[in-house]
């Protein structure tokens, strides 16, 4: 019988440090046909296995497009994920997924794009931004904000000024505290909301980062009248399963493994801003 | 329909044996350490007979009953949940090889074919909000299935109601209306028995029994609507989701704090909660683990840990969550509320805290604020 | 990942206890075995080996704190070990040895011995965390042997294990135990209690006397004051909350404002022999 | 004797005994001038802290004071609680008393013998080192140690601090099938409990006689276990409710042990005193084997504890082969007791000697007052006096590290238990 809970071996085939506590993965399954098999969307994530302690969610950043190419950004905050960090190349793991509802790529085509993140290096904001450049021709302005606690937090500063050259394409930054060097902005990412120059029917926020950070955003952007539905965000719950299954992820009336871990404000307006829900 | 047979009371081994002989393991009600728990029946005398519940907040005790019959008790500590959703079991397994390699193997479940007698119809809607949870989303659960697949139940209709019972607010019973294969009415000198699937009338046929009279169906119907009037507890008028949802903030969440043990056994004995937590054992040199799962609790903190915090972190936000989830979100998930109405709740908190006292206050003129 | 390890270190070591926690090692049976082929046992008193001092990556630590040489002793213990894993009650909450601390103990030692003056006693029996950082703590009177054995197992492949801190009851569910508290009315301390010993209590058909402490955001208040309700004294009370796990909050504060509410203990009456 | 040394010996931490001690002696023109057994262990004032204590909290609580031996406290406990009662348990609960404790003898004695002592006479400094040349020896005695636990744990959930036991019988019956598989394992093991006695006879036992008192337990013509009459080969016979005019206690400025005296002098309790004064109470047919290995007893030498461990191994299980023969489960595993006030005494077998109790209650069943003589305090002159006279036969001209191995092995012969020898005794010795 198919059992949905068992992983499948994986490989790790590169791997690379970001920062002391930021790592990437690449991981391959080592059976050819499972490999050959694995298709995604930005958003989606995979439960990543390490024998003897646990399975962990982890958002997959790479482009769908590149089949065959499985990558984690993962950032190491306990046992587990400290442990995915010690890993190098071929050493063996267990994987299973992708699991979850993505961002709606799809739908936002020919829309205005606000990407905003709280927190350095959110996995699943990384792989829809790099997605969303890759396919620029598709979306209208693509602006993207960026908010960390301290200015030394930013990583990727060339991947910025990468993104930077985009046409069409802005990007702010903010930091809670800096530096006498740190060029950019001081303060929350809703200071940059007045300068955006968005149409709001026209318009798709996505974001990710901690639930405060999201939470003013949501503010602001209804203030803009951004319709719910079109003000998307990725959460984060416990998960044992990714299935479903084990009900730990659940959210009001949402499981967040599957109904998610993205969601449009309208779908989860009743328990938004509750502590505890 | 089929026909309604009469089986006397004295004669109810046989239908043990005809279980048996049609390759079942028998599973029954029995009295143990001081409640009644399902096991496995090999000999009538087994069954509590001339046992009665008397049930209240906090409190479960068995006392003499003035008949001899056998169901004369109306739940237990547990519903079949045990058997389904079983409260400890291995996943899969995983084995590192010498050379790094990992390998995943499936851990298959033993499962015999299985009679169980006396489900109350509570129990079976519970089994079928689980059917629907564990076997018909998109991904099938190869454990539940099988061990669901191999049971034959024999429902029994209630016709005595605890004092925690409430069902016919849900709409569940105490007449088991679907999901059973045989269903049971006691009656003094013995059971009418009415088959809802092909197995079950086979097993009816081989008994070999005559048909009831129409003055026993009608006695097993009256037992039946009395066993609803006993029923004192009732739910605010649903659909709830939207009034508990628009509760989040009500003040009455605070005094649960104080309350409430958050010791999660309205969950464990809640025949319909599903959560789950799986962890890890490993061999002591490393190469072996084994993926287990077991019942957990919305209760419990580490149910809503994600790093560095716990999302619900006061006793009032899990007991906001189950209550909130159990009548009220469920229904958007599952179509219908997660409560069955069999009181174990009320019954088997330590405490005595009563949903459906809880729900009263809180449903009670928020809806449109 | 790489499996080329040296072998890990452990050393087992002793303080104010009665010796049951170290049992979890001496009572694995044919498993000491593979144990002893898994790490290498530096110091371990009681089981041979003598290292006092050696470095080591993992030391378990029995037993409470009892005089300032032990102190001393646990100080070094610290610096010497990359992990500090308390086993029981005595060292995750001082045992009940600690009793005393409620006590004046110079009083208590005048009633037992002639001379009482050369007593080198701590004025209190303190768990191992008031005195060093301990990196995990496994409760019980005494730990359950599994339990440690699965923790030293995680540690051995590199995971910081999580301990379950919940209450008993959900074990007594998943054991279908049937509650003694709603069945027979048992004042029992297993929704306070945290798991760990397979609810053996409860499955022997008695009371939990919580000797795993306190369980996680245990509501000790409701729990006390359920039992008061129906007909528990202030005193039995108190007695509840402050026995194996006296020092461990909230059984503390809890126990001590029952106390303070009881009639005084009962004292010798000289009239019986 | 040409060297007359002058120099002392210390063992700072004893090995392989349970607990804390140390071992000082000081030499003297070729004599041992001075000897402490010291024990440094902090007291844990567990007779106080039973005061106010319910019965059932006096049962749970005394477990506490030794993790190896908590059903002898257990029991004991017991025993006096109900005497004040003036309850006498069913035989079912009487029987099951005596499995449990056997349980414990097995648990006790197989840990001793392969964990602590054996090494000593093999050679090696632990067990895990043992069995890289004994592998079948050890693992053997490790099977036999987990039969023990069994039975502790099919009596009390668990074999350290068990929780079955209260007043007036068990908390809970096993029913016929868990004992059923319990007797299938005491069973399939029998023979190599056996074997056991045999292995242990043929270790390379020093000679060493001395001359002392073995006091014991006598059990109505059984083998004492759980209660009787203290007996001594001396003649002394009498009730355990006069203990006390007998025996002594008294404090030593090195020690957090009270030594206690019979009629001013050093006695042995244990397995071996056991058996020298039960002897005839073993079944016949172990005694047979007990012929053949060649060693008699009564025996006046320590040195054969070990082999009385053996023995009584194997008497062990099959005394709780024989109590559970056609086992029931009982209507009842216990009858309440009615509470009254008063004193009242209890006295069994620990696997270390006899352990004595006495308890005064007041008429809710708190305890008023509690005293406790565990075995290995009363061990310990005679462990004194038996290290002078050995050493000095061993050579005092021996090397530091030889008198100091056969130290400790004469201090494992009484397999001393330290953290319960001093659960009421003040602290003052020093770690070197
Ligand atoms: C949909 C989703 C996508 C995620 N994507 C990423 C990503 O791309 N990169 C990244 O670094 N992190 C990601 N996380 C967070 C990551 O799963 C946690 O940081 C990780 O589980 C922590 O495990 P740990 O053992 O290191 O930490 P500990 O704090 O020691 O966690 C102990 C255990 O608690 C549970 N747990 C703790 N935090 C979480 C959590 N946030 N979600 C679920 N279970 C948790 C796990 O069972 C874990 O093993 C994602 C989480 C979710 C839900
Ligand atoms: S409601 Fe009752 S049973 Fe449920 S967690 Fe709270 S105290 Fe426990
Ligand atoms: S017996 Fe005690 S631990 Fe078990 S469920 Fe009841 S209250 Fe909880
Ligand atoms: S049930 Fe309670 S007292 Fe009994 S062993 Fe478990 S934690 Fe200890």
């Amino acid at each position: 019988m198919n059992n949905p809970f068992m992983p499948h071996e994986a490989e790790v085939i590169a791997r690379h440090d970001e920062t002391a506590d930021l790592f990437s993965l690449q991981l391959r399954f080592t059976d050819p046909l499972i490999h050959s098999q694995y298709r995604f969307v930005p958003g989606q994530f995979n439960m990543l296995y390490l024998p003897g302690m646990s399975e962990v969610p982890i958002s997959i950043v790479s482009d769908p497009d590149d089949v065959h190419i499985i990558d984690h950004t993962i950032r190491k905050v306990g046992s587990v994920t400290s442990n995915l960090g010690r890993l190098q190349v071929g050493d063996r793991l267990g994987l299973r997924g992708p699991y979850g509802r993505g961002w709606p790529v799809v739908d936002a085509e020919n829309t205005d794009l606000v990407i905003v993140t709280g927190g350095l290096g959110c996995a699943p904001s990384v792989s829809l931004i790099e997605y969303v450049l890759r396919r620029q021709a598709r979306y209208g302005r693509i602006h993207i904000i960026q908010g960390v606690k301290h200015s030394s937090d930013f990583i990727w500063r060339e991947r910025y000024d990468l993104w930077r050259q985009y046409p069409n394409v802005e990007v702010w930054l903010t930091a809670d505290t800096g530096d006498t060097l740190w060029p950019e902005r001081l303060g929350p990412v809703t200071q940059f909301f007045d300068q955006l120059d968005i149409d709001p029917k026209q318009t798709s926020v996505m974001m990710c980062g901690p639930e405060g950070m999201m939470k003013a955003v949501v503010h602001d952007m209804q203030q803009r009248a951004v319709p719910g539905k079109r003000i998307w965000f990725s959460m984060e719950r416990n998960m044992h399963c990714a299935l479903g299954s084990c009900g730990r992820c659940q959210l009001g009336a949402k499981f967040v493994c599957k109904d998610g871990p993205v969601f449009n404000y309208d779908e989860l307006a009743p328990y938004w801003g509750h502590k505890g829900v | 329909m089929n026909r309604q047979r009469f089986l006397p009371g004295e004669r109810f081994q046989s239908l043990i044996d005809q279980l048996k002989s049609a390759g079942y393991d028998v599973v029954g009600p029995q009295v143990r350490d001081h409640a009644i728990v399902f096991d496995a029946l090999a000999k009538v005398d087994q069954l509590p007979i001339g046992i009665t519940d008397e049930q209240a907040p906090g409190r479960y005790r068995l006392e003499k009953s003035e008949s001899r019959r056998c169901f004369d008790w109306a739940t237990g500590a547990q519903a079949i949940k045990p058997m389904t959703f079983v409260a400890r079991e291995t996943l899969w397994q995983s084995e590192r090889l010498p050379d790094g390699s990992l390998t995943f193997h499936e851990t298959l479940v033993k499962t015999r074919p299985t009679a169980i007698i006396g489900v109350r119809a509570c129990d079976l809607a519970a089994l079928s909000i689980h059917d629907h949870h564990f076997m018909r989303g998109a991904h099938p659960d190869p454990l539940y299935s099988q061990r669901r697949q191999s049971l034959f139940l024999i429902a029994v209709h209630c016709m005595r109601s605890a004092a925690t019972c409430f069902c016919t607010a849900t709409g569940d019973g105490p007449r088991a209306r679907s999901g059973y294969d045989l269903a049971l009415s006691e009656l003094d000198e013995g059971f009418i028995l009415e088959a809802h699937t092909g197995r079950g009338l086979d097993i009816i046929v081989q008994l070999g029994i005559d048909e009831a009279t129409v003055e026993q169906i009608e006695r097993a119907d009256a037992g039946i609507g009395q066993a609803a009037k006993q029923q004192q507890r009732i739910l605010p008028v649903g659909p709830l989701q939207e009034k508990l949802v628009s509760a989040v903030e009500h003040p009455r969440w605070q005094t649960l704090n104080d309350r409430c043990l958050s010791c999660g056994n309205c969950t464990a004995v809640c025949p319909t909660c599903f959560c789950q937590t799986h962890v890890d054992e490993i061999s002591l040199d490393g190469q072996q683990t084994s993926h287990i799962r077991q019942w957990e609790s919305c209760f419990n903190p580490d149910h809503s840990h994600i790093h560095g915090i716990v999302i619900r972190s006061e006793r009032a936000h899990r007991y906001r969550q189950w209550l909130t989830h159990k009548f009220g979100t469920w229904e958007e998930q599952f179509g219908r509320s997660g409560c069955v109405g069999c009181g174990r709740c009320i019954t088997w908190c330590p405490v005595g805290i009563d949903v459906t006292e809880e729900l009263a206050v809180l449903c009670k003129g928020l809806v449109n604020e | 990942m790489n499996n080329a390890l040296p072998k890990p270190r452990v050393a087992v070591h002793k303080f104010s206890s009665c010796d049951g926690c170290q049992l979890a090692f001496l009572n694995l049976g044919e498993r000491l075995l593979s144990l002893a082929e898994t790490v290498d046992i530096l110091h371990f008193a009681e089981a041979g080996p003598i290292d006092e001092g050696a470095m080591v990556d993992i030391a378990f630590v029995e037993g409470s704190v009892a005089t300032s040489r032990d102190a001393e002793r646990l100080k070094r213990i610290r610096e010497n070990s990359r992990y500090v894993i308390t086993i029981g009650a005595c060292a995750t909450a001082g045992g009940i040895q600690a009793l005393r601390n409620m006590h004046d103990s110079g009083e208590w030692l005048a009633g037992i011995y002639a001379q009482p003056g050369y007593l080198d006693l701590l004025p209190e029996s303190s768990p191992i965390a008031r005195i060093i950082k301990v990196d995990l703590e496994l409760w019980g009177c005494p730990v359950n042997g599994e339990q440690v054995l699965a923790v030293t197992r995680a540690l051995l492949v590199g995971h910081m294990p999580h301990v379950d801190q919940n209450a008993v009851c959900m074990e007594c569910k998943r054991q279908h135990v049937v509650c003694v508290m709603v069945s027979q009315g048992k004042p029992c301390m297993g929704p306070v209690t945290q798991t760990g010993c397979g609810a053996i209590c409860p499955k022997m058909q008695r009371d939990c006397y919580a000797c795993f402490g306190p369980a996680i955001q245990a509501n000790v208040s409701a729990l006390s004051t359920h039992f008061a309700a129906n007909g528990m004294l202030a005193r039995e009370i108190a007695q509840r909350l402050l026995f194996i796990n006296n020092q461990a909050e909230p059984f503390l504060g809890s126990g001590i404002q029952w106390q303070s509410q009881a009639a005084p203990n009962p004292t010798s009456s000289p009239g019986i022999k | 004797m040409s060297n007359l040394r002058t120099g002392e010996i210390h063992v700072p931490v004893l090995a392989r005994v349970e607990g804390e001690g140390a071992l000082d002696i000081q030499i003297r023109d070729g004599q041992i001038d001075r000897l402490h057994l010291r024990i440094f262990e902090p007291p844990r004032l567990f007779e106080k802290l039973l005061e106010g204590r319910s019965t059932q909290d006096v049962i749970d609580s005394v477990a506490r004071i030794c993790g190896i031996c908590p059903v002898a406290y257990q029991i004991t406990a017991v025993a006096a609680i109900e005497s004040i009662f003036n309850f006498t348990p069913t035989p079912w609960v009487q029987a099951m008393r005596r499995v449990m404790y056997c349980g414990e003898w097995i648990q006790s004695h197989s840990l001793h013998i392969h964990l602590l002592a054996a090494p000593d006479f093999l050679g090696f400094n632990s067990a895990p080192a043992m069995a890289q040349k004994f592998p079948l020896e050890v693992r053997r005695g490790l099977r036999l140690q987990s039969i023990g636990n069994d039975i502790i744990r099919t009596f009390g959930g668990r074999s350290v601090h068990p929780v079955g036991v209260r007043a007036g019988g068990f908390f809970h019956a096993p029913n016929a099938a868990v004992i059923a598989t319990l007797r299938q394992k005491i069973h399939d093991s029998l023979d190599e409990a056996r074997d056991l006695i045999a292995w242990v006879a043929t270790l390379p036992i020093p000679e060493d006689d001395q001359s002392f008192t073995s006091v014991s337990l006598r059990q109505d013509g059984q083998y004492p276990v759980e209660g009787g009459r203290i007996v001594s080969d001396a003649g002394l016979d009498i009730a355990i409710e006069d203990y006390a005019q007998h025996f002594r206690e008294l404090q030593v400025p090195y020690s957090t042990a009270l030594h206690a005296l019979l009629d001013e002098q050093p006695y042995l309790v244990g397995p071996l005193a056991r058996i020298n004064n039960n002897y005839n109470c073993l079944p016949a047919e172990l005694r047979q084997w007990i012929d053949a290995t060649g060693i008699r007893f009564p025996s006046r030498n320590m040195f054969h504890s070990m082999v009385a461990r053996a023995i009584e191994i194997y008497f062990a299980m099959s005394e709780a082969l024989r109590l559970t023969e056609n086992y029931e489960i009982p209507s009842a595993a216990y009858v309440e007791p009615i509470m009254r006030a008063g004193a009242g005494y209890g006295c069994t077998e620990a696997p270390r000697g006899i352990l004595w109790h006495r308890y005064v209650l007041d008429d809710q069943g708190h305890a008023l007052e509690a005293r406790i003589v565990p075995p290995t305090s009363q061990n310990q002159a005679r462990m004194e006096e038996d290290l002078k006279a050995s050493l000095t036969r061993f050579g005092l001209d021996q090397s530091d590290d030889a008198l100091r191995l056969r130290g400790e092995m004469v201090i494992r012969n009484y397999d001393p238990c330290i953290s319960c020898a001093t659960h009421f005794l003040d602290f003052r010795a020093e770690r070197q």
